[in-house]
């Protein structure tokens, strides 16, 4: 298993090595003058100030030269500079607590209500609660999800009071419930029909007969037989939606006002600030396969029929 | 030995199983129409037939493992000592299974959890009726792999169904059957996916256990050779219903119904190599299609006027009955 | 409601929502001139909120002759939050610091003015001075400011935090100082200032403040992404002051009913033409364009009332604004379309473009919807571009119509705006607009004393606003809203609520 | 180019052939054993003879028959069909090749795309054959085929779901003689099926040897159907021919322990002969055909082991006349 | 050996019913491509449908009624802009449906191929499509969305739906080589291949048919998807913009206009709910109707 993940690792480096050019590529794309968007709307830059701030982030160079001079940083453990004057690991540093403690509420919410609402819908397959498992998560894959989060934040946040409407002052978990729970709601509909499905094979599977059989109570059987089984495809729903969570941030850390790394990589595009993008962009594709590389293990445990390393 | 005394309806003196008049459906299809078997402790009925006649769903239907929406039992009894499972209160039932009705089943590897190491899945048997805790429970699931001749039982515990050859897992499903000593084994098919020499030492198996502890073994299969090897009754099935049952022997011998007729003319035999086998013309009835009459008609060589009724079973010799008004011009050709 | 939690009961504490962006940098030369920089830093001057006046804050005295050569003399006494006395090196230091090229500071633009400043800003090249020559410390109480040409609006100039003091220390760690300052303002930053994933700052009474001590002990400056988030922060009780705009006041004005104070902007929402496209080269198309928007209704309806219909350049909180200046600005559609047939009609599709801003585009959508049923132009469409990309393409006139922009008031004077908007080689005159009367006024008016000087910059803007290279709609009008825990919620001259002056309890 | 072929002549003939599944391993992939499926096998097929192949679960039969089909290529050795190598031949002349050797799967349920009709199912050689028939006749073709194998020409516009067990085989049969193969290999065509449907298959196997004169290469592990089939039997144990020789030979005089366990196993249906039967039960596991014993790979289970099984591996030699071979040591060479 | 107890042996069978009968049998499909069709004329002819109660003109607007609630005449009431929000919702089908079906069948398309090309040929086709895959997965789509968005110079529906397609594909893309790796390992393709069939016919005729169920399903449930992105693209400010009109761009402006007006955001979002229940509906139903063991 261990030479499985370093396997894995190897061959995320050149993966990530691939997605920090096209992010670097794509901000330099980026049409529209830095300059300007870092002078704003109402505000103007004599043109020594702009001359400065051209030579300091090279702007005037070649993109192999930014790209060069980029990767040459990376190799002493400098991610860069922001346009705002701040060091990018200092950025990274002061935000990714946030989204790490975003995504592992919202990936909770996603897993267990998921599961659970999944498991409803199976077990009782063809009645009410099935139904409503099945409208509702269709109703929700078609709501925009910046619509929930204002209509969560004035219900849950303004009118009843019952948890902050915004910001990260109350800590994990109170901040981070409501925010958690819209971002959930973006994957949610996937796992908790995929979990549906899953239980209804595993229902009909001749080895929940033998269970039966063997006289176990239905409890156990649930539990035991059909759950446990019917969670293993639904692991890898999981780890693949973490990268629908991560984008979703980008959105949810803008409307609860949360400091986290998809705010940065958020309002750093407009800035053109390439070396905040390319930074947060890479680390959260590193994020991705990291967590995806767990969970193939974790899959590797679930299902002892996959073997890692000889498959 | 355990419950059953207790439980209403109670008669020592009754078969171990019987099963009378069964009636079973999915959906429109009556898949089981009026089945009737019955097996003492120690003896071994063998459950003949073709494919889709009916034999796992009898045998799933006894166990309670036909239910809705899956299918339901729509009339009949199913008595263990005179105890009727099918009223019993389910939490009742669930008590009595594993340990006094046991069941293997065909495809040991679809039956078996694939998550769940053998050992454990035998173990949960200990802790779900023996209320063992989870240690005493795994080290009586090895002595049970021992018993069913798994090598280095201690360690293949541990293993999953997948680790295991097909022979192997048919025998920790053997495990699992027999594991609580239960009075009555159905086994459903146990050889069918295994090739001969494997066959032979569950068959072997299974003899020995059966002769240890008295169990009654209801044996479904259709493979005619297995039955003629271990069975001491056989009932042969068609479309639903048994259509002739009786010793084995004379069953063999002297076919009463045209059906068991030309499944033992179907078998290939060395003296019958260059010669065409006899064959069944036609296919299987439609169990969903309307009833009344005999539903081998159709394909049968001996069709009379009367085959427009169901023929009831008749007793065609000593503990033999066949459902055929023919049975005395199919017995005696 | 309240925000106190984190401090002891007995301190007289509260919280204030801003935007990210007056959180960005506190260094004067790098500032934005919002509220939390006004409770940092003081500078020479400041306006004075009723009156619209400058007058003097750390400055004893500011003198000219001539508009051109200034004597500054500091009051005796004021200290920096570290102890360090203000000096006038304390000024000389952070203007040089500004004005120096290199140092990329953002608001070196605002120091053109003063001579020198070409030699710290050379064309090409690295300077070859480190320090303004018009900028001279005759002792630590008195400041020689020269210009290049007359000013007499110079104390209105100096009451930006651009041209705040900076401390020796800060120039040990200008990063560090960036982050977290040593101003000479009623409060300093507690903690670490703007370190890194902060959402807050905690600012402190400094108690050897010289001029006007705030109230309140401790503020604390929430920043949101925008002021939509600050509002619902408010609404649900986590916050005591926040500054409401857009379609939220018409809420804020129920909910908050007598606890909303209305802020008029020092700013102008305004129709520009691209005076390079020959399509409007036609004054008269010009004239029909500014006579089809109904500026009433847009303001009634649209902006449920929060705003001013132009009837000029600035509105009545900035001097010299408030007259009706424009000619122009009143809805007559029928003349609209009686001057449009006049010039000739108009064909083919219109576009009308704006920077992306949620509120910004409701309105253009609205321009765009009467310029099509009162002009008749049926193929009107509209597009928002990032203001990087927006000015830039004004910039090299590939703008093919009337552009909605933003105007805000750099300092609290008509001459500001009109200075900004129609003066050639200003950054944000976008119409390309050149006029030598326009120019000559403005010179006048900047030569002049400050009370003739309101005059002719009035007349400046009339003659700019006849030339018609922009159309004012309206000036925008913000809300602050406050808890029931504040009083004495007052606007600053920029909108921000003055942090000093709010009173706990 | 069959036209040359006469009645005697060989159609399939089979050398060393050899199939070697690599098992990867570890970071790089490498390979770290070989799994022998199929390890020597040589085998040969006249015109219209049936050889029957049987074996336990795993010996390779499969594996063998997939080489036999050009379904897999083999790692070594070689199958010539009609006297050309198949292994050597690509593209368009392989799938032509092809023809000559159809194979008929165990699996009448997976065999059969689910969502086109019997028609389509055996209409499909025609249609990637075009020069085998005009495309008027194909209709014509395909219900002459279905009624050879016992369907009604109403049966092609079924879909296989709507098909028992027995009636699909048929449909695959009939697909496996569109082409007019000279030989059918059968990988356990009947033992998905039960008896009598068994017998309806092997009938009609055999009525169509009959007819288009096949050979069959009839693989199962059901010995009494093969022995019904069957001309010359083949018995394998681990990947490699243990035994071969005429039906008579094999089923009468066999020569190798194997082949008697396998036998002596075979339960007779007849209650009367309960009893009777000397049955040898094979102890232990078939051993894994990654690391098989040393020498004869079945002395293991052998009860008539002796010290010398385990040091050399005994080969293919004839015992008796003719062209009965067997591979174990101890038998009797006279 | 392995013998199913689901054998049918049945003697009487259905006669082969087509197609479209077979659909017309089934109420799910009956009621959701009734409701789908309607959508699609609405948005094909929205002329037809918006002057139901009057006013007709999604243009015609009348500022003083900025965000009023429902009037007489207005069943919906009025939007921002005080334009008849009835109106304007049938013309933001136009918009919406166009999108979706765009990036439906965009996905789909290069779904198909590439997922079938990967699963079907392995080596290092596989690998390389697996690997760009991953970092589809990986990458937040948001972000890359809004830079693509920003270079693109133009915000129309096709902008939109090609820069969704692009990181909408991995995810249908990935089902498919799923089903197809399980197809082309199946018997009855060796079989096809047996009688000679090329890897064109292959593909086409066996492969595709039995792998694509999976991916009509998930096509299906994708459709709100995709309506709701289109949605959040122009929250972000990179999707489109008024004054074109989609359901995207009024949940957008409504979601500001929430607490003033609330009708703003419910009824298109009743309208798209809807939508999206039929969409999902229909996949299914076609899904099932076009397996012939499902009928
Ligand atoms: N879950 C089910 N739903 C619907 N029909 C079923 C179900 N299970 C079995 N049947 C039908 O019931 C009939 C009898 O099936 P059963 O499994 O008892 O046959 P069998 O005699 O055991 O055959 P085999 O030898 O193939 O195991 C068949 O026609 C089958 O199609
Ligand atoms: N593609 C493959 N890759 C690796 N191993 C394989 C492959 N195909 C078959 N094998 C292995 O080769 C051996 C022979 O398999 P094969 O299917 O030929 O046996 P068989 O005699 O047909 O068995 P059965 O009677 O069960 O069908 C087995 O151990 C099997 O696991
Ligand atoms: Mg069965
Ligand atoms: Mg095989
Ligand atoms: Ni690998």
């Amino acid at each position: 298993m261990g030479r499985y993940a370093l396997h894995r690792l190897l061959m995320a480096v050149p993966v990530l090595l691939g997605t920090t050019f096209i992010i670097y590529l794509a901000v330099y794309a980026l049409p529209g003058d830095p300059i300007q968007a870092l002078a704003g709307p109402n505000r103007m830059l004599s043109p020594s100030v702009e001359q400065a701030l051209r030579e300091r982030f090279h702007l005037d160079d070649p993109l192999i030269v930014r790209y060069g001079l980029y990767l040459q940083g990376l190799l002493t453990g400098d991610l860069g500079t922001s346009f705002s004057g701040r060091p990018v690991s200092e950025v990274i540093g002061g935000s990714w607590p946030v989204t790490f403690q975003l995504g592992v509420t919202a990936w909770l919410f996603m897993a267990v209500l998921g599961v659970l609402l999944g498991t409803v819908a199976g077990l009782r397959r063809g009645k009410a609660a099935d139904a409503v498992v099945l409208g509702g998560t269709t109703v929700i894959m078609g709501v925009p999800f910046f619509v929930v989060a204002y209509v969560a934040q004035i219900v849950v946040g303004v009118d009843l009071g019952w948890l902050p409407v915004s910001g990260t002052e109350a800590g994990w978990p109170l901040a981070y419930i409501l925010p958690g729970l819209v971002l959930a709601l973006y994957s949610l509909p996937q796992v908790a029909r995929l979990t549906r499905t899953s239980i209804l094979d595993n229902l009909g599977a001749d080895h929940v007969d033998t269970a039966t059989a063997k006289g176990l109570t239905r409890r156990v059987i649930v539990l035991r037989h059909i759950l446990r089984n019917s969670l293993i495809p639904v692991v890898s729903l999981l780890g693949v939606s973490l990268g629908y969570l991560l984008s979703g941030t980008v959105l949810i850390e803008g409307i609860f006002n949360l400091p986290g790394l998809g705010y940065q990589i958020f309002t750093a595009i407009p800035q053109h600030d390439g070396p905040v993008v390319v930074g947060v962009g890479t680390l959260l594709v590193l994020v991705f396969l990291l967590v995806n590389l767990l969970v193939d293990l974790l899959y590797g445990i679930l299902d002892p029929r996959i073997r890692l390393g000889l498959g | 030995m355990s419950s059953l005394e207790s439980l209403p309806g109670y008669d020592g003196s009754a078969p171990l199983l019987s099963v009378s008049d069964l009636h079973v459906r999915f959906g429109r299809a009556e898949v089981v129409n009026g089945v009737e078997y019955a097996v003492d402790g120690g003896r071994t009925l063998a459950v003949l037939g073709e494919s889709g006649s009916g034999k796992s769903v009898t045998a799933r239907a006894i166990m309670g493992l036909v239910r809705p929406p899956r299918g339901t039992v729509t009339a009949g009894s199913v008595r263990l000592r005179g105890v009727d499972l099918l009223t019993l209160p389910e939490e009742a039932r669930r008590r009595l299974r594993a340990t006094t009705i046991a069941m293997i089943f065909q495809d040991a590897l679809s039956a078996l959890n694939p998550v769940l190491s053998v050992g454990y899945q035998i173990a949960e048997l200990f802790r779900a009726h023996r209320g063992l805790s989870r240690k005493e429970a795994g080290r009586r699931a090895v002595e049970v792999l021992d018993l069913v001749r798994i090598p280095a039982a201690a360690r293949r515990a541990r293993d999953y169904p997948h680790q295991f050859s097909g022979g192997m897992r048919q025998r920790v499903g053997i495990g699992l059957a027999i594991a609580l000593n239960p009075q009555v084994i159905i086994a459903d098919e146990p050889t069918t996916a295994l090739d001969v020499t494997v066959q032979a030492q569950i068959l072997r198996l299974l003899g020995e256990i059966q002769r240890e502890h008295g169990t009654a073994l209801v044996l479904i299969t259709h493979d005619m050779g297995v039955v003629a090897d271990v069975a001491d009754e056989v009932a042969v099935m068609y479309a639903g219903r048994v259509v002739e049952r009786g010793g084995a022997a004379e069953v063999y011998a002297g076919p009463a119904h045209p059906y068991t007729k030309a499944l033992l003319g179907a078998i290939p035999r060395p003296e019958l190599r260059g010669r065409r086998l006899a064959v069944i013309p036609g296919a299987p009835p439609d169990l969903a299609g309307p009833g009344g009459g005999c539903r081998f008609l159709p394909r049968c060589g001996y069709g009379v006027e009367a085959c427009a009724h169901e023929p009831p079973a008749i007793e065609v010799g000593p503990g033999r009955l066949a459902a055929c008004h023919e049975w005395k011009r199919v017995a005696a050709q | 409601g309240g925000s106190g939690g984190s401090t002891p009961q007995a301190e007289k504490s509260f919280s204030v929502g801003v935007t990210t962006y007056f959180l960005s940098h506190f260094t004067p030369g790098k500032s934005v001139a919002s509220n939390i920089d006004y409770a940092l830093f003081t500078p020479l001057t400041s306006v004075d909120t009723k009156t619209g006046k400058a007058v003097n804050a750390v400055a004893e005295s500011i003198e000219s002759t001539d508009n051109v050569t200034w004597t500054i003399r500091l009051k005796p006494g004021w200290t920096f939050h570290n102890g360090e006395a203000v000096t006038a090196q304390s000024f000389a230091d952070s203007w040089n610091a500004t004005a120096y090229g290199p140092n990329a500071f953002t608001n070196n633009f605002m120091f053109t003015a003063i001579k020198g400043y070409a030699d710290l800003n050379p064309a090409g090249g690295k300077p070859s001075k480190k320090e303004l020559s018009g900028v001279e410390v005759v002792d630590p109480a008195t400041l020689k400011v020269t210009l290049t040409k007359p000013l007499s609006l110079l104390p209105y100039v100096l009451a930006q935090t651009a041209f705040a003091p900076m401390p020796k220390a800060a120039f040990t760690d200008l990063d560090g100082f960036d982050r977290k300052p040593i101003g000479n303002g009623p409060y300093k930053i507690e903690g670490d200032g703007l370190a890194a994933g902060v959402t807050k700052v905690v600012l402190r009474r400094f108690d050897q403040y010289k001029g006007q001590p705030g109230n309140a002990v401790t503020i604390e400056a929430k920043s949101y992404q925008d002021e939509a988030a600050a509002y619902r922060d408010l609404q649900a009780g986590s916050l005591d002051v926040a500054l409401v705009t857009g379609n939220n006041l018409t809420d804020a004005a129920a909910r908050f009913k007598d606890r909303l104070v209305q802020v008029p902007y020092p700013a102008v929402v305004y129709l520009g033409f691209p005076l390079w496209d020959e399509r409007f080269a036609d004054i008269k198309v010009r004239q029909a364009f500014a006579q089809a928007v109904d500026r009433e209704t847009i303001v009634k309806s649209l902006l449920r009332g929060f705003g001013h219909p132009a009837t000029g350049l600035a509105g009545a909180s900035v001097p010299g604004g408030g007259d009706p200046d424009c000619a122009t600005c009143s809805y007559d559609p029928a003349k609209a379309k009686a001057l449009l047939a006049e010039a000739g009609g108009w064909k083919g599709p219109l576009k009308l473009w704006t920077y992306q801003d949620p509120l910004n585009t409701v309105i253009l959508e609205a321009v765009g919807n009467q310029l099509r049923a009162n002009l008749d132009i049926e193929a009107v469409t509209t597009q928002a571009q990032p203001v990087d990309q927006l000015y830039p393409n004004m910039t090299a006139k590939k703008i093919d119509g009337p552009v909605l922009l933003y105007m805000g008031a750099g300092y609290p004077h008509l001459y500001a705006l009109a200075d900004q908007l129609f003066t050639k080689g200003s950054g944000a005159n976008v119409t390309g607009y050149d006029s030598p009367e326009f120019a000559s006024l403005m010179d006048k008016a900047a030569s002049a004393s400050q009370d003739e000087a309101l005059g002719l910059t009035k007349q400046a803007a009339r003659t700019a606003l006849d030339g018609l290279p922009l159309t004012p709609l309206f000036q925008p009008v913000g809300g602050l809203a406050y808890s029931a825990k504040v009083s004495e919620v007052k606007p600053e001259f920029l909108g921000g609520v003055v942090l000093a002056a709010v009173k706990v309890g | 180019m069959t036209d040359t072929v006469n009645d005697t002549e060989m159609v399939l003939e089979v050398r060393d052939l050899v199939r070697h599944f690599p098992i990867r391993a570890g970071v790089l992939r490498r390979t770290v054993g070989v799994l022998k499926a199929v390890d020597g096998v040589s085998l040969d097929l006249r015109k219209g003879e049936t050889l029957g192949i049987v074996g336990e679960s795993g010996c390779g039969k499969s594996t063998l028959a997939r080489l036999l089909t050009a379904h897999d290529r083999p790692t070594s050795g070689e199958v010539t069909v009609l006297g050309r190598s198949m292994h050597e031949l690509r593209g368009g002349e392989l799938r032509r090749a092809r023809r000559h050797v159809q194979l008929i799967f165990q699996d009448p349920y997976t065999s059969l795309d689910p969502r086109m009709t019997v028609a389509d199912t055996v209409r499909e050689p025609y249609d990637v054959n075009p020069d085998l028939a005009p495309r008027g006749d194909r209709g014509r073709m395909v219900r002459e085929l279905l009624d050879a194998v016992g369907l009604n020409p109403d049966h092609g516009d079924r879909y296989p779901h709507q098909l028992s067990g027995g009636q699909r085989q048929r449909v695959g049969i009939a697909r496996a003689l569109a082409l007019r193969p000279e030989v059918l290999v059968c990988d356990e065509p009947v033992s998905a099926l039960d008896v009598s449907v068994q017998a309806q298959i092997v009938n009609l196997l055999e009525r169509l040897r009959e007819t288009f004169s096949l050979a069959y290469v009839f693989i199962a592990h059901d010995l009494s159907v093969v022995r019904h089939l069957a001309d010359r039997v083949a018995v394998m144990y681990l990947g490699k021919v243990v035994e071969i020789g005429t039906e008579a030979e094999v089923y009468e005089s066999a020569a190798h322990p194997y082949t008697e366990a396998l036998l002596s196993a075979a339960p007779v249906p007849d209650p009367a002969l309960r009893g009777t039967r000397q049955e040898i039960v094979l102890e232990g596991e078939p051993p894994s055909p990654v690391d098989p014993p040393a020498g004869c790979s079945f002395h293991p289970r052998c009860r008539k082991a002796v010290a010398g099984c385990s040091a050399s591996a005994p080969g293919l030699d004839p015992v008796g006349g003719g062209g009965h071979l067997v591979a174990c040591h101890l038998a009797d060479r006279s | 050996m392995a013998s199913s107890t689901l054998v049918s042996a049945s003697a009487s069978v259905e006669p082969r019913r087509g197609l479209w009968r077979e659909l017309l049998r089934r109420p799910a499909f009956v009621v959701s491509s009734a409701v789908a069709l309607v959508i699609c004329a609405m948005a094909a002819a929205p002329g037809l449908f918006a002057g139901w109660f009057g006013a007709g003109d999604p243009r015609r607007c009348d500022l003083v009624n900025s965000g009023l609630p429902p009037a007489p005449g207005h069943p919906f009431g009025f939007d921002v802009q005080g334009c008849d929000l009835y109106a304007n919702v049938v013309y933001g089908a136009r918009s919406s449906v166009l999108i979706a079906l765009l990036v439906t069948a965009g996905m789909m398309v290069i779904a198909v191929v590439l997922g079938g090309l990967a699963g079907y040929f392995g080596g290092w086709a596989d690998a390389l499509i697996s690997r760009v895959m991953d970092v589809f997965f990986g990458f937040p789509s948001l972000v890359g969305m809004i830079v693509i968005l920003q270079t693109a110079s133009a915000h129309n529906e096709l902008t939109v739906s090609a820069v969704l397609i692009l990181f909408g594909w991995p995810a249908l893309a990935r089902v498919m080589r799923g089903s197809v790796l399980a197809v082309a390992g199946s018997e009855y393709v060796a079989a096809a291949r047996g009688v000679g069939s090329g890897t064109t016919r292959i593909l086409l005729r066996h492969v595709l048919p039995n792998s694509f169920g999976p991916v009509a399903v998930l096509t299906g449930l994708n459709v709100g998807g995709v309506i709701a992105s289109e949605s959040a693209l122009t929250f972000l400010g990179v999707g489109l913009q008024t004054p074109a009109i989609s359901w995207g761009v009024q949940l957008n402006t409504a979601q500001q206009y929430f607490l003033s007006s609330p009708h703003l955001l419910i009824f298109p979002s009743i309208f798209l709910t809807v939508t999206v229940l039929s969409f999902v509906l229909l996949g299914d139903a076609l899904r099932d109707a076009f397996d012939p063991r499902l009928r």
